[in-house]
Formats: C-alpha cells, structure tokens, sequence
C-alpha cells in the first residue's frame, strides 16, 4: 500500500500503534517481525528502559539493527545477559518474569488463539507451516499477549485449523477453566485497527480505526462478523519522531542485511 | 578420551545407519560443515532431533535421509518456510518422514532432562495447545503436593550430537559462547558428541572460570573446520550470512534446483571449503 | 525497580518478623553483612532457609531468632559441627527450632524448581535414604513414560533472599562469579532479593556476555558493603578466613563466649566495619 | 599416632592407598578430608589426567593446596570450569558422569551404609551431626563408592543410627531391589586396611593389612564380627615419592590456611 495519502503505511501505523502499548518497566517475550520492529521502536522513543527478551538467550538486548533471525549476534552483543534455551524457558518464561508476550499469526479467531502450525489436516496438511517455536507457552506462561497482524481474510477466520497457541479459548472463562492464570490476549493490532477482548465474553472488539481507514475495510478483511465499541475511538496518526524512529531502523536492518551479500553477487 | 580428527573421519566413526542425531544449534553455531560431510558420507534412516531444523535438515530431508524428524519449528529463522521439509511432509518427496512435533518450552526441557539423566521433564506447559492431542509423547504428572496438573515429554537421548563451537585447547576441552542456546544439553544427554571448532588455542587458562566449557572427556572427537558454521554465524569470528538464508528460500522452493545446488555446493565439496565462505563476512580485528 | 539503599534500610525494608527469608552462598560469597544486620534488628520467628547454614545460621539460631530451619549440610565446612545449632536441636536451647533437612540435591532442585515457578521439583534421589522416611516434603512421582518413580519435592519460594555479590552497575544489574552456588536460583526463586556488593561499577559493556548477571528488575535493593561477605570470601576480590572458621568453633562451643563475641562484634558494630575485617585478606592487585 | 617405626603414620598409609585406587580416568566427586588429600596424590603422582570435581561447582579442578571447605576459591582458580550447583546435581552427578564418588563417614555398617546425620534418635537426637549435604545421591549416582575413615568401635558399628546414605542395605541385591543400578561402595579404606565387598553378600571383606597391622588390630577396632579374605595380603608400604607429595602437600595447606590468620593473632 502506498503512504502518499496519509504519509505512513497500514503496516507503519500497525507497528507504532503497538509500540506505544509498551510501558517503560514492561518485560517483552519479542518475536521476530512487527512485534520485534514495536518493541525496539517503544524502547527507541517513550521506553528506553524496556527490557527486551528474544528466546535465543539473550535478556535486556538494545539491537540497533533488527534481527532477521531471533538469534542474530547483535542480540547478543548488545543484551545486559545471554543465557541457555532451557533457562530461557524455564526461569525466564515458565517463572513467570514476562509481563508482555509479543505473538503473530498465520491464523487467528475472535478469541485470540493462533495458528501457525498447518493449514488443513495435522497428519495430511494442506501446508505446512513452521509450528508454535516457544508460543504455546508463551501464550500461557506470559502476564499478558499482544498480536499483530496485518488483517485477510484468510487470516482472521472463524475457526482456525490447528491451536498452536491457546488465547481464550471458546471464550468467557476458559482460560481458567484449563488452569491457566494467566490473562492471556489483552490487545490485537492490525494494520487497520486496535482490538480488545470484550471483558466477559473475550470476543475481540475493535476499540480504534487507524486514521483513514472505515468499519466495512474491517469487515471486509476479516472472516469473522467484527464487533465495534460503542466508543469507537481513531487511532492517533503516528508522529513525526515514531515515523522517523521506525523508517530509520528499517534502513540500517536493510543494508545490514544486504551487505552479507554483496562479495557473493558481486 | 576424545580424539582431534579430520570431520570425515570423526563423521564415519560417529554417526551410522538409523542413529538418532542432533545436529544442535539456536541460530547461533549452526553445525553446517558436520551436516554437509553426513550428506556427502550418504547416511539413510536417520531420525533427526533439533529444535529449530533449519536449512541443513531442510537439506538432509531433501536428500531422503531423514526417516523422521523431532522438533518445535520447522522455519527458515526470519525468512518463512523450509520447503523441502514441507515437500516431505505435505507430498512424500523425495519419501515420506515421521513427524514428532513439540514446542520449544518442550524440546529445551526434553534436553536438558537428558543431560540430567532422567527419564523424563517436567514443566508447565501445552495448555490449550493442540500438540497435545497429536504427540503422543506429550503426557501429564500431578505435583505431589499442590495437585497442580503438570506436563511431561520424554528426556532426548541422541546416539550422537554434532555441535560447532568456537574453540578448542590442546587437551580438547571445547568453549561455547555467545548464544548458547541448548548445545551443552544436547552433548551431555548424548551417547557420543562430535565437535567442529574454529581453532584450536594452546590452552584455557586465561578464560573466566564460569565460560560454557565441555570438559573432553564428554566429547568422543573434536575437527577443525574454520568457518564451520555458515550460513549460520560463530560469535566473535563471522556474522551471519543473512543473504544466504534468503537465497535458500528459493533454491529449496524447487526439487531440480535444489538437486543442483546440493551437486554443487555439498557432495562435490569438502569441509575445507567453508572457510573461503566466510572471508567476507569475518569480524574486523 | 532496584533502589541502592544502606544496608540498614535494605534489610528493614525487605525483612519482617514470621519470613521465609535464604541467606545463600555455597561456601563462597555468603552474606554475612546482611545477616548481622537482620540479628541486629532483632527479627523473631524466621524460617531459615540454606543448603550450608553455616556460621551466620548457627549465630542467628544461637540469638533465637529462628522458628524453623530448612537445610541439607549443617556443619562448618571443613571444620566440623554448628554448635549453636546443635544446641538448639539438641537442647531446646536457647529455644527448640523446627528441622526440615533435605540432601544437597534435594535443595538444589528445589531451588530451581523456585527459579522456574513451578510447584515442586523432580528428580533422581533419597534412594535407600533416612530422611524420605523423616521428611514429609520428599514424596514421589512416576515417569508417565517409564514407570520409574522418582524424588519430588516442594518448590523453595523465600519470601526473600540476601546474597553477597562482586559488583553492580548503575542500573543496578548484578554480576556474581566464581563459584556461584544457588545463588541465582535463590534471587529467581524469591519474592524479595536484596544483594550486598563489594562495590559498584559505571556499566557492564565490557563483561563477557555469558557470565551470571542478574538483572535489575530481578533485584530489590543493593546495598554496597566492601568484604560484606567475611568471613568467606568474594572471588577477586579477597581469600576466604579459614582461620575464622577454625576460630568460630571454640566461640560457638560454649554460650556465654558466644554471646559475648556476639556483642561485641555483632551488637556494637555495623555494616561498616566489614571493609577493615578483609583487610590482610585482600588479593594482591 | 607416631610414625617413628614404620616410617609413616596410619592416617598416611589410609591416603596413600586411597590415592592408588584411583585411575586417570576417573572422574571423581570428592569430599573434604581424607578423599581430597587421597585424589590430589592421585592426580600429582600416577594419575595427572584424573578429573576431581567437588560439589561446589568445580570441575576438573588442580588444587595446589587442600581447600579447608568444598568451595575454597583455589578449587575455582584451578578448575576447567565452574558451574552452578542445581548444575552439578542435575547434569553431572544425576546425569551419570561420576565414575567414583569419594565419602567419608562418622558411622559404618558392614555393608557400606553410613550415618553422618544423627547419633541416637533422629527427631530426639544425642548429638546433631552436620547430616548428609550430597552424599544420598552421590552414593546411588556415582558408578562406584570409595569409602575411607579411621577405624574406631564407635564409627564402624553393627547397626548405624540413620542411614544418611544407601550403601548395599542389608547387602545381597538390595540395592537393585530399590531400582539403584549403580553399584555402590566398591571399596573401602581404613587407616588399618583395604576392604571390599562379597561379591554376594556384599559385606566389607578385608582383603589387605597395611604394614605392621594385625588381623586382631582390625578386629579390635571394629564393632561388627571381621571377616578376612582367604588370599590376604599386606598393603605396599607408601613410596618415598607418594609420602613426599602427601607431606608436601599438607604442609603447603597447612602454611596456606594459617596465613589468613596471622593479622588477628598479630
């Protein structure tokens, strides 16, 4: 999509609408992607004291260029501390350290549960698609879940084929229902909107239109019949500074990446 | 006692028919050059742990010597899918694999119980998850004492680790650093453990005492092999290749180019060829 | 968020009458600055918890102080018996203290199981053992794979934990090396951690990225007490007292000279007093 | 006791042949006292490759004086690598890799059970003694037991008063009953003599007098009926190089841990 209208993209609002989410004593279980571009553009602006966890190990981490795998050196390199998998998962997640974990989606419905696993069958899948990594636990062992995701069709759907990773279930109290304590998914953000679980049946709800964009582009890129607060709110245009912030680190990842080819194609 | 030798030496001696392997490495480390020369060596009928498979079980799936695969994500890290595992399993190319599938919270704690000599981890994990229902070695044990329901997998035991590290000293202690990601794990709960290094130093003694070292003695052969790890990276040596793991998207997307790029660029290569891989991207003194 | 307070205010923040509260230190890096403080704020009723109780539980015991003692090695490393202690278990005096004893691997397991939140630990252990016989904490559980039934025990989560470190940064991020014990667990495990330190540095950019640092939001407060860890010792920074060790069994023995000694270095001293006590102990630079 | 007569003391004689059982390869769990003295000989004479590792963290570990405690700071200065103690438990003692695990012991049955927790009751006891720290689970973990401790009627008793640690229980396959496959004190060293077990029974048999030793000697100073191999023969008396390196040794921790004292008694 072109920003020649508003002066950002659906994706750039997406991005900064969940970095300004971020408060400055959050703990950030961070995937790879737009929860990754959030986090260090929450902790390059209004949260410089954010702590930063990629699953590889590495705890407190300032990248100045965005990883492209979650186990890039520069993670390393810049973290207050690099620890072993187990220990990440059992001290770090399991214990209950995370206030945020930051998750995507291959598939998504209503009540915050992902699939990344297949498309189809499990045994005779249609695609297959990389699994949950860490999110199962993530999901469950993180204080709160914030998604992103750019909203299709095929994205946003009714029933997803595979639980990957648990949100709320079928809704309302299932989460407790299993045993899990943890809140689980607190807020979705997409390229077009802010969504929140309803607080008793845990339907996401669409509480915010990014600038621009209107209730029937929600419908119309989503498999689900979206429900909207009453006091629908537009998400405030991102400034000049998370603007500059995020087109910057998207530069220097660019050419970081590029350079380990060059002497090849050359 | 562990013993310095060529990487072909130390792979024949190491892995066999039908071996269940781990060739272990969390983005970091990644042991390519021992994957490569297991390919060229044509071992059939492996099952292949890894938490993260990557481009090279993406590689040996391809080639058909995987009969089945025990991980947690089955990606290219940071580009998107492995596609000739994909083909395996969506299409049975080049034959079909057995699919064990775990999170990482699962596999890291499967590790580690076997470096620890159990039968077994326990931790809390897989609520609500799907795997559940579709692995079978996914289980359950009640806490003795608050009743709370916990979730068990069975300790990995690999008949041989493959891990790369950064180096050795004369005696073959090994030095990890960096990110460790779960490779002392993988060597301990192994039966046997080969390393490849970047170099070889005279001895440890100015380390700091509390460095991820693997004594020797837990270590059946070590072989140098500079460069080792591309496209993956070695902490304070060379960065990653991203380029490559980019470029791998599109010669796995195809079964011919694929074949072509294995002819090429595995079977009719050595172990001494990777270190010329990584003279562009090492580290500026 | 950490706040770097004097040790008084640390200890009268993080401390109350009725706590699970761990001092931990695996012979080195015990933190005995911390424990003067607590003995000289008078708390009543604490269940102490330690693998090695060693001098500073026998002093706080010897105070009445302790309502209930959890631990696996009730001696004075390489010397012998806790006298205090002994009196206590053995006498009542100067007021009987409940026991909960545990072998090493029992506490260390348990610990970590704090560490990683779960409810209990599972290992191998107690096998033929007296004390699953006298310990209603070791219970057992079944490998859901194997059958073999194994040790459970209930997590360790202290209400707070003291330990001694070598330094923090400005953030108040904490590096612990050396021998480093249990001590990273106790912090984890705990709800409250307060850390005494030798000193504190402007950042930690340059430290290896594998070493034991705990990271400021793990941590309370941080009070700086140069050789608050006398007299064990804190790795480069200066030797551990053995003959204090040898001496403390002579005081220990008999009650009115441990009183006495109480007094006049406890009592009537403070945190202070620590730096003078490493003095002839410090490691030649 | 004097070693005016035989040219070294009966403490002596006990490390020295304590230090001979040891191979360089071994890996050993070692505790303080007599065992460390025997597997520091062991590592300065016959056995340099021999990996000591105590339970303090410390690994493969080359003291150049005796630690007073498991966690002096010589033990790290020396050691390959130093790791937690939740480590050291769980992947190298638990995990299979102690080939002999070193305990000494206040009491003694004649199936290598040991007391060093209580005399009398356990709950009402006579005296507390420090308990057992690691050794429940260095006994069933290690490959085999090596036991060493002074004879005396009081420590090497008919019945001990707690069973700290599981030797071979009431001998025969007890220990196999219990699920233990390690295989337990397979010797045991005295000041007086080298013992090992029935290979049925598994009751400590002497099968060597140090020199100058009586088999009523042995007898006198143990509180269960002795039993004496058929093929006895008599311990080698310590080498010139073996009483060297022990001497040595003990007058360097001697001078060692007496320094840290003298500003106080100054």
């Amino acid at each position: 999509m072109s920003d020649s209208k508003l002066g950002f993209t659906p994706n750039e609002m997406m991005t900064i609408a969940a970095s300004r989410a971020l408060k400055n004593n959050d703990v950030c279980f961070v995937g790879i992607g737009a929860p990754s571009a959030a986090c260090n553009v929450a902790r390059l602006t209004h949260a410089p004291d954010i702590t930063l966890i990629y699953e590889s190990g590495t705890i407190g981490t300032a990248p100045n260029v965005l990883p492209l795998s979650i186990g890039d050196g520069e993670l390393c390199d810049t973290a207050v501390t690099t620890v072993s998998v187990p220990e990440m998962f059992r001290y770090w997640l399991q214990g209950g350290r995370i206030s945020i974990g930051f998750l995507g989606a291959a598939q998504l419905d209503k009540f915050g549960n992902i699939n990344t696993t297949v498309i189809g069958d499990y045994l005779h899948p249609k695609t297959r698609l990389p699994g949950g990594g860490g999110a199962p636990e993530i999901a469950t062992s993180s204080k709160e879940i914030y998604i992103t995701m750019a909203q299709s069709k095929r994205g946003m759907v009714e029933t997803i084929d595979f639980y990957t990773s648990f949100g709320h279930g079928e809704g309302g109290d299932h989460r407790k229902r299993l045993g899990i304590e943890t809140a689980g998914p607190t807020l979705l953000i997409t390229d077009l909107a802010i969504w929140k679980p309803d607080p008793v049946t845990k339907e996401f709800t669409v509480v915010s239109l990014h600038p621009g964009v209107s209730r029937a582009e929600v419908q119309a890129t989503c498999g689900w019949t979206v429900k909207f607060t009453d006091a629908l709110e537009e998400t405030p245009a991102p400034t000049a500074l998370e603007l500059k912030t995020l087109r910057d680190l998207q530069a220097r990842t660019k050419a970081a990446h590029a350079a380990t080819g060059k002497e090849k194609a050359a | 006692m562990v013993k310095f030798l060529p990487l072909s030496e130390a792979v024949a001696w190491n892995l066999n028919d039908g071996d269940t392997v781990a060739f272990e490495g969390f983005t970091h480390l990644i042991p390519t050059a021992a994957a490569h020369e297991a390919i060229r060596q044509g071992f059939r009928e492996l099952t292949l742990i890894r938490m993260t498979p990557d481009l090279i079980y993406d590689q040996m799936i391809g080639m058909g010597m995987a009969r089945k695969i025990v991980f947690s994500y089955l990606g290219n890290p940071g580009v998107g899918l492995l596609r000739r595992a994909r083909d395996a399993i969506e299409n049975g190319f080049p034959r079909l694999i057995e699919v064990e599938e775990h999170s990482h919270a699962g596999m890291a704690n499967a590790y580690e119980a076997g470096a620890a000599g159990l039968p077994c981890a326990v931790f809390r994990g897989y609520r609500g998850a799907g795997l559940a229902a579709v692995n079978p070695n996914i289980k359950t044990v009640s806490c003795p004492f608050t009743g709370e329901v916990l979730a068990a997998v069975p300790a990995i035991r690999p008949d041989v680790t493959f891990i790369h590290a950064q180096k050795a000293d004369r005696k073959g202690n090994v030095l990890v650093e960096g990110i460790i990601g779960i490779q002392k794990e993988a060597v301990l709960a192994a039966k046997r453990a080969v390393v490849t290094v970047e170099e070889v130093v005279d001895n440890f003694d100015e380390l700091h005492p509390n460095l991820t070292v693997l004594p020797s003695w837990t270590i059946s052969a070590i072989s140098v092999v500079p460069g080792g790890s591309h496209p993956s990276y070695t902490h304070g040596y060379y960065i990653r290749d991203n380029a490559a793991y980019l470029e791998w998207d599109e010669i796995a997307a195809d079964r011919e180019k694929f074949r072509a790029w294995m002819q090429k660029n595995v079977m009719e290569r050595t172990a001494d060829d990777f270190a010329a891989r990584v003279e562009h991207l090492r580290i500026a003194a």
